[in-house]
């Protein structure tokens, strides 16, 4: 991880509330893992947090980054306004992200909202897997990045109000389709009750398949040391612990975590 | 011209440089040492560390406020133990000077901890202002009385390494309290601690801390911190470190202006990985284009009259 | 649907809607009526008004802080009699309510003052919190026995006014302060004041003031006034009147969920002229937004559990 | 006085650290007098205050203004990078601004540093009197608007290390040419110290030509409430006063104010 300037290179709408930012950087980052993400400075000193983007796409070297990111509050909106050639400062990479072994080769991929993102990701690094993908939006207007998923992706959308896609949400289109493609594993990346739906989904259903989720927490240094961002490890003999999504995760085993 | 000395002397302990990662904020040193060598840094004072393992406050912890941020972690740490076994070698190698930072429940939980540490470490920081310690419902920093007694408790157990009592600034003098401490036997103070502060997501209408208060830090509260550190400089003979809201060697130059013999940066680490080197450079640079050959020229050199 | 009423009703007294201009950054109104008629407010809180004319501190007076300021004009007025000469036949036809704010260097001034405003003014603002001001070396604001007793002493003069204590925020314990003024007979508190604090120009090494220390206002001290206002609420069953770096609608609705029945804008004016006006705006759109019809729905609706 | 929205049309380095910045208006701010101010907002939450500027010329509706700034700070180092179609908040017009009675018909006109902006305004209200200028620089790369008052100007320069014009400052510069001009009036602007040198060099030459001088000061509202902006007046039997730079001035008497 580095402290690096990136210049915008790009600032569009995408969809509804959604923008995309391109960067250029003038130093390589080096090597950037899938799911793995940015922390970003806003260049407005009364707005002193960075604030927490999923790599959405990058060169090999590291030398151009995308990020999407939906309107939320001060920080994209302040980012909404900012144009090609402004610089801001960045941390990244950041975080585990996903980590495929060779044995997986059909991987589902589920997003919701903001959440799939960091999934467009993950054929950078493993180019050779088989992708079902399964994405979440609120409704039609919010829809984006759709081609982007197409072009490696078997993929299935769902709406919350049936304006485009299976009516539902992610997780729910997933597990209709589980049967017919018994994935070897899952990413998922979204809010953290969609993800609390799949840990419950998988378990009524009795799908033993191994699934990784991004969890997403407030966070100050996105480095490891303030310790805000924690989340909760599933108790090991009784024992609670706490893990820091942005260093020890955001990806964790959906095992391990309470959600 | 020569390269002015930045090196500060505290307790008869020698700093490289008057700039102390401030705890909680840095870890125990790693995560940082990703992105320069620790030799850089005056100095660590270490996330505060309590007798036992603390799992700490629930989610959100953190909030942003205008030019600050509060934060509600709760003291979550691995216990004095863990610390001296699997985080003091790490620090020991990195060749900084190490200041534990210590927090808890009661006296003698203060002076378990500062036994366990005497010798181990450069310099102890009793951590007295922290929301969760109660005595009689007032925390042992806030009266004059307790910041005494309990300074008096535990630099009973400090007898190689010198301590230093970090005041709270939820107090209505700080002189007194500095003097409390000073009295009590401290050998050095640092101030501020964080002000305790909130605030609310009008959508929702609920805190934004899990904790509903926290601790507010950063730029907006440095002209409190500076007046404080001002008073407390004034008010007694020890050392101080300050602290409070610094982002840059301006800043810091501020805090030794009205006295501090040392600085601590905490929020900056948070907004910028390379906020401390950045200081240290722009330390040496405002020595440089002033004519001032030696750091310690500096210290306590504002003008009033 | 219906517009949303703003009205509140603060110790028999009805305002518009809660927001009220603070003292100090209003002078008596007329700078303002120059950008909008002051039948829009609330009310005014006047510029702290003593006993005789006072000139109050050299220049500078005003110094900026990361998203705050600060000021020490040191209670420059007319004094009171000019106040009631001069500038209250103006006020009284503006259409709004009129809060006297008082300073004084003894509790008799304080008495006196009060004595003369009686009956004149719909309510009387007591700063207790003035650094000029001292009792053995503390202000009348810092400790709990002197609110109560200055309180106690003041309100005997208020008998057809109703009195506001304005609290010092530069104290150990807000709440037994509020209390402390409230079993004093106050009929209503006030919190913020400003924070003691001051900044230092490096390349002069003099502070930016010529006073040293000033207050600190804006933004900046946003989430300890909020969490001071918050305390405060709890503490006592009297109306609280909050404010600190009030700036928007949204911050204004921050201080009404915490139980303020109203707030005060300071200085938000001095950014923006148009800075009440706006947040009454802002209010009931957010009403509107929250299908509230009744202000009063909101005040103290902060949800914790 | 009111708070209107400018739209920067044009923000230019004219002379080493100085800007000039041309703003449209979509409403017309009205009347403008000569030696006016405006407070201008810097858009960035951070920094809360507004900067009081004199306005340099404006057209007769006040659609259109323009200040000239020096860098000093955080404030205008902002200003600086600040692009044509930026808007900014500014309260204007405020401060009493010059007034000449008809009766002076030689006015002299006393600037240093960035107190010769005001000055330039003068023939905007004023266009029929006679002018003479005398301006002040710290040096050659500081001057500035040279042109604009040899419009209208006998100008004449001085700077601090004689790189153009007489060695000295303006205050040198006026007195060493009063003999020959005998003004009306004069009006001056500049640093408290130019001000101050004035005021002992208009009695030690026993000169009692009418002066006005605008002064400094720094300032919160800008409209007269929050009392930081006071001066101090001439004791009037005995007795001290107080005015508000921003409202009672920024133009007073010299001999009314002490400097
Ligand atoms: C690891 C990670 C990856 C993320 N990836 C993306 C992404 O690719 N695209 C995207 O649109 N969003 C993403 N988010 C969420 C994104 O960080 C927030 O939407 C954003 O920080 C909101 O900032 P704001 O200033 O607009 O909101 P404000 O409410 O003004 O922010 C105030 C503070 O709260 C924090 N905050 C607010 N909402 C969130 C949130 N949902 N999660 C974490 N912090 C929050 C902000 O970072 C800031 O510190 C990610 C979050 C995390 C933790
Ligand atoms: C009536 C009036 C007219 C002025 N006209 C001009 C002009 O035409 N051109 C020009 O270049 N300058 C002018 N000035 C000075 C100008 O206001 C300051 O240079 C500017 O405010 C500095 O802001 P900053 O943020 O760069 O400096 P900072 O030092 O960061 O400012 C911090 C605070 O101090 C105040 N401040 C700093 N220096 C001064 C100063 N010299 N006078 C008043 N306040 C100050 C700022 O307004 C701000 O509130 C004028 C000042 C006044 C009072
Ligand atoms: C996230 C966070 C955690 C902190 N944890 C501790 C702690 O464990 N012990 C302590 O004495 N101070 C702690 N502090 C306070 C800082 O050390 C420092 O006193 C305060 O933040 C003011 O300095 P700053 O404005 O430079 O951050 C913490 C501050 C922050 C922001
Ligand atoms: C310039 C200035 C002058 C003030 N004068 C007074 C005063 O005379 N009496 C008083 O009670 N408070 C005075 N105050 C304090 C304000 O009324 C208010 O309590 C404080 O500024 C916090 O609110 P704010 O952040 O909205 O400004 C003054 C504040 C400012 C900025
Ligand atoms: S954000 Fe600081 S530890 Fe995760
Ligand atoms: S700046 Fe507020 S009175 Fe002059």
């Amino acid at each position: 991880m580095r402290e690096l300037e990136l210049t915008i290179t790009q600032n569009i709408k995408i969809a509804e509330n959604i923008y995309r930012m391109d960067f250029s950087l003038t130093e390589g980052v080096g090597a950037i893992q899938c799911g793995q993400f940015l922390n970003l400075s806003l260049n407005r000193p009364d707005l002193l947090l960075k604030r927490p983007f999923g790599i959405c796409s990058y060169d090999k070297d590291g030398r151009s980054i995308t990020i999407c990111y939906q309107l939320a509050g001060k920080g994209t909106q302040e980012m909404s306004t900012m144009q090609a050639g402004d610089k801001l400062m960045a941390t990244l990479p950041l975080g585990n992200g996903f980590k495929l072994c060779d044995s997986y080769k059909k991987v589902a991929l589920i997003g919701g909202g903001v959440g799939i993102f960091p999934l467009l990701s993950v054929p950078l690094n493993y180019p050779d897997k088989e992708y079902y993908s399964f994405l979440g939006y609120r409704s039609k207007s919010f829809v984006c990045m759709k081609k982007e998923f197409e072009a490696f992706c078997c993929s299935r959308i769902a709406t919350d109000d049936g304006s485009l896609g299976q009516k539902g949400n992610a997780v729910e289109l997933f597990l209709s389709n589980y049967d017919s493609i018994k994935p070897d594993v899952i990413l998922a990346c979204g809010p953290t009750v969609m993800l609390k739906a799949l840990k419950k989904g998988l378990k009524e259903n009795n799908i033993n398949t191994p699934a990784f989720v991004s969890l997403e927490e407030r966070m100050g240094c996105g480095v490891g040391a303030c310790l805000v961002c924690v989340c909760q490890l599933e108790k090991r003999e009784g024992v609670a612990a706490n893990a820091r999504v942005c260093k020890d995760g955001p990806v964790f085993n959906i095992l391990e975590v309470e959600l | 011209m020569i390269k002015p000395s930045l090196k500060v002397n505290i307790c008869g302990i020698e700093f490289n440089n008057p700039v102390i990662a401030a705890s909680g904020t840095f870890g125990f040193g790693r995560e940082y040492s990703e992105f320069y060598p620790l030799s850089l840094l005056g100095g660590i004072s270490t996330k505060g560390t309590t007798l036992k393992y603390r799992a700490g406050n629930l989610t959100p912890r953190i909030a942003e406020t205008a030019s600050g941020m509060l934060n509600a972690v709760g003291l979550q740490n691995p216990g004095v133990d863990a610390f001296i076994e699997k985080e003091l070698p790490f620090l020991r190698a990195s060749g900084t000077r190490i200041i534990a930072n210590i927090a808890g429940n009661t006296p003698e939980d203060y002076m378990a901890i500062a036994e366990r540490l005497n010798g181990k470490v450069d310099m102890i920081e009793m951590n007295i202002s922290c929301p969760n310690v109660k005595v009689g419902g007032i925390a042992f920093g806030i009266l004059p009385e307790s910041v005494n007694s309990i300074t008096r408790a535990v630099k009973a157990y400090c007898t190689l390494t010198p301590l230093i009592v970090k005041l709270s600034p939820n107090v209505a003098s700080i002189s007194e309290n500095a003097k409390a401490a000073a009295e009590g036997g401290a050998d050095c103070i640092s101030l501020v601690n964080t002000f305790t502060g909130m605030a609310i997501d009008i959508k929702k209408r609920r805190p934004l801390l899990s904790n509903i208060t926290g601790g507010l830090s950063g730029p907006c509260i440095k002209p409190i911190a500076l007046r404080m550190v001002y008073e407390a400089c004034k008010a007694v003979k020890i050392p101080v470190i300050g602290m409070g809201g610094i982002m840059t060697a301006s800043d810091a130059v501020e805090f030794l202006l009205v006295g501090a013999q040392a600085v601590q940066v905490g929020t900056a680490n948070i907004s910028n990985p390379l906020a401390i080197p950045q200081i240290i450079e722009g330390l040496e640079r405002y020595l440089a284009e002033n004519k001032i050959n030696d750091i310690n020229e500096l210290i306590g050199g504002l003008l009033t009259d």
